[in-house]
């Protein structure tokens, strides 16, 4: 660790594996409940275990990023931290809010919350990952813009490197976004068509630029890469994707009341979205295999390959296979989709945020890299969840091929529920599945508490096996 | 001889490209708040669709049904649920949950008024009127 | 191959000064220009074949409506692009062959004005398309019509903020022999936006 | 020079294109004759204002495929649809 107001990133990757674990269980929760439908009811209906995973999701992805900048922004600036206090008191404020909103789905009725956080004032609760009380939401604007001030300034006094300037516009751009959570028109379409300027715009827009960012930094950490050649690649790919996001959003205004022409505007631009995936592969395993040095951090190495090839794999591929306004007529909103959200979101902000703890934590607690008995954990833990990622996206995707041609493309159009009776191997597999992705989780985090000798960069002359790249 | 490739250049190309594309965006999105009228059945937006929506939205619907194929994929669509079950089903159909049948799915009970119940329907029955290009494929959603 | 391969500048001037042409592995300009190039060629190339494939559904519609449309401002649209092409050409030969930097800025106001032509005759037809109540939700031809040539539109804008920055460049005696990336970035992404409407004029004005 | 003679060629091949439509005609003849004019355009004006006529390799390819893609898939279409 080079500047010791890094040491603030800590414990905001601690916070997020903690909250990643929730969200995990509480999947768990939800997939036996596709099949045991009375499963914790009324305790836990699935509306609610279903917001407390994806709001989860979002919150520890957060923490994770925010960790990612208070660590990775004062080493590019080569400066101190402008306020380490702040970003300690920020860090508290909002692991606080998100607890207390989370007590709040699960101990009060939705209703009732809605009624005591001063939804009547300005309604904005209800929408599907905007579910937040305003109060809540309200938080979240104010932590963000604490931490951007903080950041900012930060990088104002310091080296201004292309990587922290995309991670900046990301992180910027997350929070102008999230503004548009406040617009709640009591017209639906309205209110649709500017929600996904906050769903679609931070995932396929903003936030790929902190993923391209997380990702460009570990790369020159770990392969020892010129700079100048990794940040070049960097805007290259940034470019190619906003350039196919920002307009693929329209593959969401098919059939929500928006325009025919989105359909084709929709459809061209999101089916050219793999690119900047495939790019994304391309150039890690290319830096990787031109590597100058081999660091002691195979496990950080393994993380960041992996998260260029499963978010081709889930935002690419399987955004793509649906894309198209066609096809998408029959498979929008089925277990397509949300196949296509699980190894997306996986493959791309899951993977990075983990790429980053796991190159930066050794650092944080004192050494280069961990005890080579701690890496092969985490590398087990890596294969664990992602192979069963794979396989939780394949039960999906066969649950909603076989429901799109029971219930949508069938001559005699069988109804929603009877549909689901006859799906349900398909979400017993991926239930048993997700078990093997939390043991993987298990296996992730019990790799932080494996003991035995530290490596430090000067130990790290031999050592490539493992990490599945030819050498250069 | 290997041609150019500067940075600068990169970042140059990225502030462009981003910047054309998001006028683009932006002019595309005003040509859609120009054309949403013919399309959204705005003329029908009643208060009762509007508190409708509230009450769709304050007990958390979508975290079980999809609206317009958009939401949780655990229980039907209701986009077009007007038309599939009519509007008193769907009051009855709410009254009475749950239905507490062993192993199945079970939708909570959140005590609606008639009031409250009637602006739903006339909130789904807006939703129902809305262009989507023809989606939902069928009537089952 | 190593890191450092992508990574190599022109460190030999004189090998660009050379009025005579040598062969090159890579084109003139700067590579990341080239990727945008290539990428937004890559869309119209996929807009191109969805309009051609839409009309294939509904051939009458297209050539009914096709008749609206006005050929000869189409046609004077290329020309103007296609001597504002041929003035950066130009300019980029003054520049980087010669050296003359006064003249290879004529050439590029030249240009200018040409782009600035073609911006004032799209605006007519618009004006007369809008006027004609047609919009993009009229029918699957006038979306097209209107997306294809906006989008294209948008790109000679983009066009011309470039080729002004570079002829601000030029006066000011910014490029010459051997550094002359940025006018030769700048000149091939205006001749993309060129060749883009050689597709589009006949595919959308002429063919039916 | 090439450039300023590829320049009336392009000239004379949009008053060319131009005719064409003004004629009205229709069919595989003209789609040919158009399709054959705009690929001689744009080869032109990759060749000659681009600068790639000088390059040598895959990068000299890449812009005369781009045009013979999109020529190729142009001519499909058609030909669907007048088929149907």
């Amino acid at each position: 660790m080079q500047y010791k107001s890094q040491a603030v990133a800590k414990p905001y990757f601690i916070a997020a594996i903690g909250l990643f674990i929730g969200q995990i269980l509480f999947g768990l929760i939800m997939g036996l409940q596709y099949v045991v439908g009375d499963f914790l009811f009324p305790a836990i209906p699935f509306n609610i275990a279903r917001m407390v995973h994806t709001n989860l999701l979002i919150v520890w992805l957060l923490f994770g990023f925010m960790g990612a900048a208070y660590y990775m922004v004062p080493e590019e600036s080569e400066t101190e931290l402008y306020s380490p206090r702040l970003a300690m008191a920020l860090f508290w404020i909002f692991l606080v809010a998100g607890a207390l909103t989370i007590v709040g789905y699960l101990m009060v009725p939705y209703a009732k919350l809605a009624e005591m956080t001063g939804n009547d004032l300005l309604a904005t609760m209800g929408r599907e990952f905007l579910e937040q009380p305003l109060l809540t939401k309200v938080g979240i604007v104010i932590v963000a813009l604490g931490f951007l001030f903080n950041l900012t300034l930060t990088l104002l006094k310091g080296r201004k490197t292309s990587i922290s300037l995309v991670l900046l516009m990301g992180l910027w751009g997350l929070a102008v976004f999230f503004l548009f959570s406040f617009y709640n028109p009591e017209n639906l379409v309205k209110d649709k068509f500017y929600w996904w300027w906050v769903v679609h715009l931070w995932v396929e827009g903003v936030w790929e630029l902190i993923l391209g960012a997380l990702l460009a930094f570990v790369l020159i950490k770990v392969t020892g890469v010129d700079r100048e050649v990794i940040e070049k690649w960097l805007y290259v790919i940034i470019t190619l994707t906003l350039i196919t996001g920002i307009i693929g959003t329209g593959h969401h205004y098919f059939w929500i009341g928006t325009p025919a022409y989105w359909k084709w505007w929709g459809s061209i631009f999101s089916a050219l979205e793999p690119i900047p995936f495939f790019a994304m592969t391309v150039f890690a395993f290319n830096m990787v295999n031109r590597r100058r040095r081999d660091h002691p951090n195979r496990a950080a190495t393994l993380w960041a390959l992996g998260t260029g090839v499963m978010a081709f794999l889930g935002a690419g591929v399987w955004g793509f296979l649906h894309t198209l306004a066609p096809v998408n007529y029959y498979t929008h909103g089925t277990q397509i989709t949300a196949a296509h959200g699980h190894m997306a979101f996986y493959g791309a902000y899951v993977m990075v945020v983990l790429t980053i703890i796991s190159y930066a934590m050794p650092v944080l607690r004192g050494r280069a890299a961990n005890s080579n008995r701690a890496q092969v954990v985490e590398m087990w833990s890596f294969w664990l969840m992602t192979i069963s990622m794979v396989f939780i996206t394949l039960f999906l995707t066969a649950a909603g091929v076989l429901q799109v041609w029971l219930q949508r493309f069938s001559t005699s159009p069988l109804p929603f529920m009877v549909v689901q009776d006859q799906i349900s191997l398909f979400y017993w597999m991926r239930e048993v599945t997700g078990v093997i992705f939390l043991l993987g989780l298990v296996a992730y985090v019990a790799s932080f508490f494996v003991k035995g000798e530290a490596a430090t960069l000067a130990s790290s002359t031999s050592g490539r096996a493992g990490i599945g790249t030819q050498p250069a | 001889m290997s041609g150019t490739f500067s940075k600068s250049m990169a970042r140059n190309v990225f502030y462009g490209g981003t910047a054309f594309f998001v006028l683009l965006f932006l002019a595309l999105s005003f040509d859609t708040q120009q054309a949403l009228p013919q399309r959204d059945n705005r003329a029908n937006l009643t208060p009762a669709v509007a508190a409708g929506k509230k009450i769709w939205e304050v007990n958390n619907c979508i975290g079980c049904h999809t609206l317009l194929g958009e939401g949780a994929y655990y229980a039907p669509e209701l986009g077009n649920v007007y038309k599939r079950r009519g509007p008193d089903f769907i009051k009855v159909w709410i009254k009475n949950q749950p239905t507490k049948v062993p192993g199945r799915r079970q939708m909570p009970q959140f005590n609606l008024t008639d009031k409250q119940l009637d602006d739903l329907v006339e909130f789904l029955k807006y939703t129902s009127e809305i262009d989507t290009n023809n989606w939902p494929p069928n009537i089952e959603g | 191959m190593n890191a450092h391969s992508l990574d190599t500048t022109l460190s030999a001037p004189a090998s660009l000064a050379a009025p005579a042409p040598e062969a090159r592995s890579t084109p003139p300009g700067d590579l990341a220009i080239w990727f945008f190039i290539l990428a937004e060629l890559l869309v119209f190339a996929v807009f191109f074949a969805a309009y051609a494939f839409a009309r294939a559904q509904d051939v009458a519609l297209f050539n009914a409506m096709q008749d609206h449309l006005d050929r000869n401002a189409g046609g004077i649209n290329t020309v103007l692009l296609i001597t504002a092409s041929w003035c950066v050409a130009r300019a980029v030969r003054a520049v980087c062959e010669h050296g003359r930097s006064a003249t290879g800025a004529h050439w590029l106001a030249a240009a200018i004005a040409c782009g600035g032509g073609f911006l004032a005759l799209k605006c007519v037809e618009y004006a007369g398309k809008f006027a004609a109540g047609i919009s993009l939700s009229t029918n699957t031809f006038w979306m097209f019509y209107l997306s294809l040539t906006f989008f294209h539109f948008m790109h000679v804008i983009l066009g011309l903020v470039i080729l002004s920055i570079l002829w601000l460049q030029t006066r000011r005696g910014g490029y010459g022999p051997g550094h002359a990336n940025g006018l030769e970035s700048g000149a091939a992404y205006w001749h993309m936006v060129d060749l883009v409407w050689i597709v589009l004029f006949p595919l959308v004005y002429v063919m039916r | 020079m090439n450039t300023d003679r590829s320049f009336i060629v392009l000239l004379a091949a949009t008053a060319a294109t131009w005719f064409i439509g003004e004629s009205g005609a229709a069919g595989a003849a003209a789609m040919t004759a158009t399709l054959v004019l705009m690929l001689a355009k744009g080869r032109l004006v990759v060749l000659d204002f681009m600068g790639l006529r000088a390059v040598r390799g895959y990068w000299r390819l890449l812009l005369p495929g781009w045009l013979l893609f999109v020529a190729i898939v142009i001519a499909l279409a058609f030909r669907l649809g007048h088929s149907t």
